[in-house]
């Protein structure tokens, strides 16, 4: 069954005063119906402007996409036109931001800003999509939600502003929901809660999920497949499991190794990985990890390396590993 | 927000009496009175005219005298419209005040917001330019000065439109342009930046993501958010332009409140002073009252609960 | 160690805010335009004699209300006296009731909105509705009693100006004091034992000089109009110095029959006042701290 | 220059000739009076309302003086009311201000300014002479030795020069052509200087 959404090889650039950044540099990837996967990896490795690119909502004039294409259920939305492309934001795809604070208008009810969507989509009533906003309120967990839809931003708390900014994402129903690092800003309880009522959510709908993050704790227990980003490109793609298990890739390897560990004695130091992500606007000949890599052979820094299968349905971008040696493996 | 007014309301009558003072001992400071003239009255005559019009008080008395005056409606009896009060004097002024200010304001208004929004949505474009340029241009040159400038080309060479008087349309035109001038130009650059710095924020992108039209999203969720600080200034400008005619009126010899004023002062009038003051204080502290309270209605974040 | 030799160091030359400031207002076309004609203008009005024969006193008999002709490039007005040697003259008036009005109003209204924003409860609340007094006063109109009061010389005006123009100034230090007041790096400082002056001293007052000083830039333009507005209903600066306002309120009577003699000083007038605005906004544009690329 | 301008009853023309002007005679008495060439002079203010012309009458009076005797005095503007009453309370030091007929005849001009008693009286002129003339001719019913008690009044006056005279202000009554038979008297900007009873137009 062909999957959902095929990403293919999509180049976004932006103009800058010092350059031209390659934030998306020929990056792949697909979810199938249903299916939740990860987008990992440091902030500024292009995840979000991927998410964004997806949803064409690139900011223009410094930003565009310049190359691939987004198969989304048939149809390649980069070939769309403005006005079917309004058609599919927010009805088939919609995104859940990661500031909740900056991301709902402060000067309309909350109410309001949901069913807008409603309005436009399913050409709804005013009436008719505050009532279906309450009914999402209540499914996203806010208490009296027929009052609450008259709140504005400021009386939501944090974590409720962004159960707020799901409700939006989920009101018409979208095949496929990208979520932006959704639980950064809260602490960690509401973060679990967010997390549960957005699985409970892609079950009860069967939607896609693209779960778009930095914290790898999460990305274990949510997503089935993996997909880890780094200065604009994927590096290493699997299942969670093997991912987890056998990093096939001196970054996702270092990635891992810096989440400390429960079952871990105290007295460990935690390892972080030296240097700074490139420059994107001139990256390295060769294979961009190549400076903080501490593996690295010749070929590193000459040849950039291509995704390559190393196991079943898990590929790598690396020299070392894919000539079958896996040094950083404990 | 009722004991929020209440309060902003006593607040504003404390601050009149306090204008009304400060403007008293000011004007009994100014050198030479009502009744000196280049040819002498003779000292009866002036003590006469002094008891008349209670002058002869000592000065706390007469200040006491006039604020029970005032609280009573009564603004006492113009010293050199003799047979007028005061009241009149105003109420024959202020139609000619408020349409100058009124006129002015709207104008402002009309040119600065489209302008504005126009320059924010096509940035870096031939209409941003322009509309910066017209905004700095008009921003500089003081209103009497663009006045003469306007009076120079329309009247003096090209006869098209009188340089004074007040009552015909082509009266009302030259004093009303230099007087929205300013105000248009700032209107149109506050606008300008905050529709741009509104179309930056992150609530713009998530409406766009949720796929509702452009226009849409202009008017819901753009200009509700950049017409606030445009209203913030709108309250003192509309003050300004009322109180700030006087200099029109002056150069295109409008008898308004302000005209009206500034003889007053020359001819030491003094009820006709505190009565200027009085409309002119009143009217600036009503308006910044009726614009914060206006400013709650457009910024939920700010309700006085 | 190839590798290290060809990554390009990511981060920027360190500038310090003015230095950036200085970058980008230098970058600002405009804004410059605005400062060389104020500072070309100031030259020519201290270097006045160097370039004009005439004083602004010396008067012509025989060379009455005469056109812009060689002899004299603006023309005379009613006395012989030659307009642009009193435009010169006159911009010394005006620049100087620009410039040192600023410094009242620095010196009232810096304390003020500084005590109001640091010190806050009672205090600020009754400065502000002081403030309120004072900003519910009609400022021209103020300006005329307080000049009627003190006589027309000009520190005089400067005075009457200056105690009218602080408002806007109170208000913007307390705005900026307040904001800043609540951000976390002076709660820093305070926990590291911080005392109220030096806290105002050392990190609100530099913080909120930004925006001072774009308003001071808006402000100069203020006080320029307000001397010619206050010449031109005629209790200006005291003759003979000649300011612009007075040159107008001359020129204003005869203008049927000699308009030039109005149309330069006017003129003279809006360019000074728009070189001031266009500096203003580009220092507005160099200091505001979000606009740093 | 007599005090009485043209066009009224006892305008002299000859009067005051002797006060024409004279640089050369103006600096002798000047070091007469023990400021030769102005030196240690004390500075004068001169003080006028700052309406209509006076600005630059002001700045005339002030170049002139400097350049004919080098003396430089001080102007000093005000407003019309403010001036009054500085010149009403005589403290002024050098005041500049006008006095326009209410009717045509001397008894209008002379004793409410000149007379010690007088009203108008702000320069302390006191001429026991002038008064007997003046109390005379206000009582005097005869018109021809009415007006002869004045002119010899007048002759006083110049002669103790009091105050400078100036100039007669003068008002252009701009007429069309075949407008005849206006009547226009000195009175000049006040009521009655024209009269436009038996005007007729003629085409």
């Amino acid at each position: 069954m062909a999957p959902l959404l095929e990403v293919r090889n999509i180049k976004t650039y932006f103009q800058t005063q010092d350059g031209i950044v390659k934030a998306v540099d020929g990056v792949s990837y697909d979810v199938n119906r249903g299916e939740t996967i990860a987008l990992v990896g440091e902030s500024g490795c292009g995840k979000t402007v991927s998410a964004l690119s997806i949803l064409r909502l690139v900011a223009e004039p410094a930003g565009k996409i310049l190359a691939g294409e987004i198969i989304f259920d048939g149809v390649d939305l980069l070939k769309l036109s403005d006005e079917d492309m309004h058609k599919m934001r927010g009805a088939r795809i919609s995104i859940i931001f990661q500031e909740p604070q900056t991301y709902i208008n402060p000067v309309l009810t909350i109410g309001r800003q949901i069913s807008e969507g409603l309005e436009f989509h399913k050409n709804m009533s005013p009436r008719e999509g505050m009532q279906e906003a309450a009914r999402l309120l209540k499914l996203v967990g806010i208490p009296h939600p027929e009052r609450r839809i008259y709140d504005y931003p400021h009386q939501f708390s944090g974590g409720m502003r962004q159960r707020a900014m799901i409700a939006i994402a989920i009101a018409c129903q979208p095949q496929l929901i990208i979520a932006d690092e959704p639980t950064t800003v809260v602490d960690v309880t509401i973060q679990a809660q967010l997390l549960e009522l957005i699985r409970n959510i892609t079950k009860e709908f069967n939607t896609s999920l693209i779960l778009i993050t930095h914290n790898l704790g999460i990305v274990a227990r949510y997503a089935k497949r993996v997909f880890v980003m780094y200065a604009g490109n994927i590096i290493e793609y699997g299942s969670a499991m093997d991912v987890y298990h056998f990093p096939c890739h001196p970054y996702t390897a270092g990635l891992l190794a810096s989440v400390p560990r429960l079952d871990e004695p105290r007295k460990v130091r935690l390892q972080s990985i030296e240097g700074q992500p490139p420059d994107l606007i001139a990256p390295p000949r060769g294979c961009a990890f190549q400076d903080r890599c501490a593996y690295s052979i010749p070929q590193c820094l000459n040849e950039k390396p291509p995704l390559q299968e190393i196991g079943p349905n898990h590929y790598t971008a690396c020299w070392v590993s894919q000539k079958g040696t896996r040094p950083w493996q404990k | 927000m009722l004991r929020f007014i209440i309060r902003r309301v006593l607040w504003l009558l404390l601050v009149l009496f306090v204008v009304l003072l400060i403007t008293f001992v000011l004007m009994h400071l100014v050198p030479g009175g009502p009744w000196d003239r280049e040819k002498a009255l003779a000292p009866k005559v002036i003590e006469a005219l002094n008891k008349r019009y209670g002058l002869d008080l000592p000065l706390w008395r007469q200040f006491i005298n006039y604020i029970g005056g005032v609280l009573h409606g009564d603004l006492g009896i113009s010293y050199s419209y003799s047979d007028r009060t005061v009241v009149s004097l105003l109420v024959h002024g202020l139609p000619k005040t408020l349409t100058l200010g009124v006129l002015a304001f709207v104008f402002a208004q009309a040119i600065g917001i489209p302008f504005g929004v126009a320059a924010a949505l096509k940035q870096n474009s031939p209409v941003d330019y322009a509309s910066v340029l017209f905004a700095t241009l008009f921003a500089s040159i003081p209103g009497f000065v663009l006045g003469i400038l306007l009076m120079i080309i329309f009247s003096v060479t090209l006869h098209w439109l009188p340089t004074s008087g007040w009552g015909s349309v082509q009266q009302v035109l030259m004093p009303v342009f230099c007087l929205a001038a300013l105000p248009a130009a700032q209107t149109a650059r506050i606008t300008r930046a905050s529709t741009l710095d509104v179309m930056r924020q992150d609530y713009v992108r998530t409406a766009r993501s949720k796929g509702i039209l452009e226009s849409t999203i202009r008017v819901r969720h753009i200009f509700r958010n950049s017409l606030i600080p445009v209203i913030t200034i709108a309250g003192p400008m509309l003050a300004d332009l009322v109180t700030g005619s006087f200099i029109i009126e002056n150069l295109f010899a409008i008898p308004g409140v302000g005209r009206m004023f500034v003889q007053g002062i020359f001819a030491r009038d003094y009820t006709l002073i505190m009565g200027g003051i009085l409309f002119y204080a009143f009217t600036i502290a009503f308006l910044n009252l009726v614009v914060d309270i206006l400013y709650g209605a457009i910024d939920p974040r700010i309700r006085y609960e | 160690m190839t590798a290290q030799a060809n990554i390009r160091v990511a981060t920027r030359p360190h500038h310090t805010l003015w230095g950036d400031a200085w970058v980008r207002l230098r970058r600002n076309k405009l804004a410059m335009a605005g400062g060389i004609f104020i500072i070309l203008l100031a030259l020519a009005a201290i270097f006045a004699p160097l370039l004009t024969p005439y004083t602004f006193a010396k008067q012509n008999y025989n060379a009455i209300l005469q056109g812009p002709s060689w002899t004299h490039p603006m023309g005379t007005d009613q006395l012989g006296r030659d307009t642009f040697a009193r435009l010169l003259y006159g911009a010394r008036t005006s620049l100087a009731v620009g410039i040192f009005t600023q410094f009242i109003v620095i010196c009232i209204g810096l304390p003020i909105g500084s005590i109001a924003g640091y010190a806050g409860g009672k205090v600020d609340n009754y400065l502000m509705r002081f403030v309120d007094v004072m900003y519910a006063f009609p400022d021209i109109l103020l300006v005329i009693l307080l000049r009627s009061v003190l006589g027309g010389s000009i520190f005089n005006i400067f005075l009457a100006i200056g105690l009218v123009a602080w408002v806007n100034i109170a208000r913007l230090v307390r705005g900026q004091i307040l904001s800043l007041k609540s951000r976390d790096f002076i709660a820093a400082s305070r926990a590291m034992g911080g005392m109220g002056r030096h806290i105002t001293w050392r990190h609100l007052l530099p913080n909120s000089l930004g925006p001072v000083i774009v308003s001071i830039t808006f402000n100069v333009p203020r006080a320029i109009f307000t001397e010619a507005a206050l010449s031109y209903i005629g209790i200006g600066v005291q003759p003979p110095t000649p300011s612009w306002g007075t040159m107008i309120q001359d020129g204003f009577g005869l203008i049927f029959a000699k308009p030039y003699m109005l149309l330069f000083p006017a003129i003279a007038l809006a360019l000074l006042m728009l070189a001031f605005t266009f500096l203003g906004e580009g220092l507005r544009d160099a200091l505001d701290p979000k606009m740093r690329r | 220059m007599s005090w009485i301008p043209p066009g009224m009853p006892d305008y002299d023309s000859i009067l005051g000739q002797d006060w024409a002007f004279n640089p050369t005679k103006a600096q002798q008495l000047l070091a007469q009076a023990g400021y030769p060439g102005g030196k240690d002079l004390p500075t004068i203010k001169f003080q006028y309302a700052n309406t209509g012309t006076n600005p630059v009458l002001a700045a005339f009076l002030q170049d002139q003086i400097k350049t004919n005797l080098g003396v430089t005095i001080t102007l000093e503007p005000y407003d019309s009311k403010a001036l009054s009453a500085l010149v009403n309370n005589k403290q002024y030091s050098w005041a500049f201000y006008g006095w326009g007929a209410d009717y045509p005849d001397p008894d209008n001009w002379l004793p409410q300014i000149f007379m010690t008693t007088g009203g108008n009286n702000k320069q302390n002129y006191s001429n026991a002479q002038f008064d007997a003339l003046s109390t005379a001719a206000l009582k005097e019913l005869d018109n021809t030795k009415r007006l002869k008690d004045w002119a010899d009044a007048q002759k006083l006056l110049v002669a103790d020069c009091p105050m400078v005279f100036l100039f007669y202000r003068q008002t252009f009554v701009l007429q069309k052509p075949w407008e005849k038979n206006m009547v226009t008297t000195g009175m000049d900007g006040n009521a009655g200087d024209t009269f436009l009873r038996n005007v007729y137009i003629s085409k």
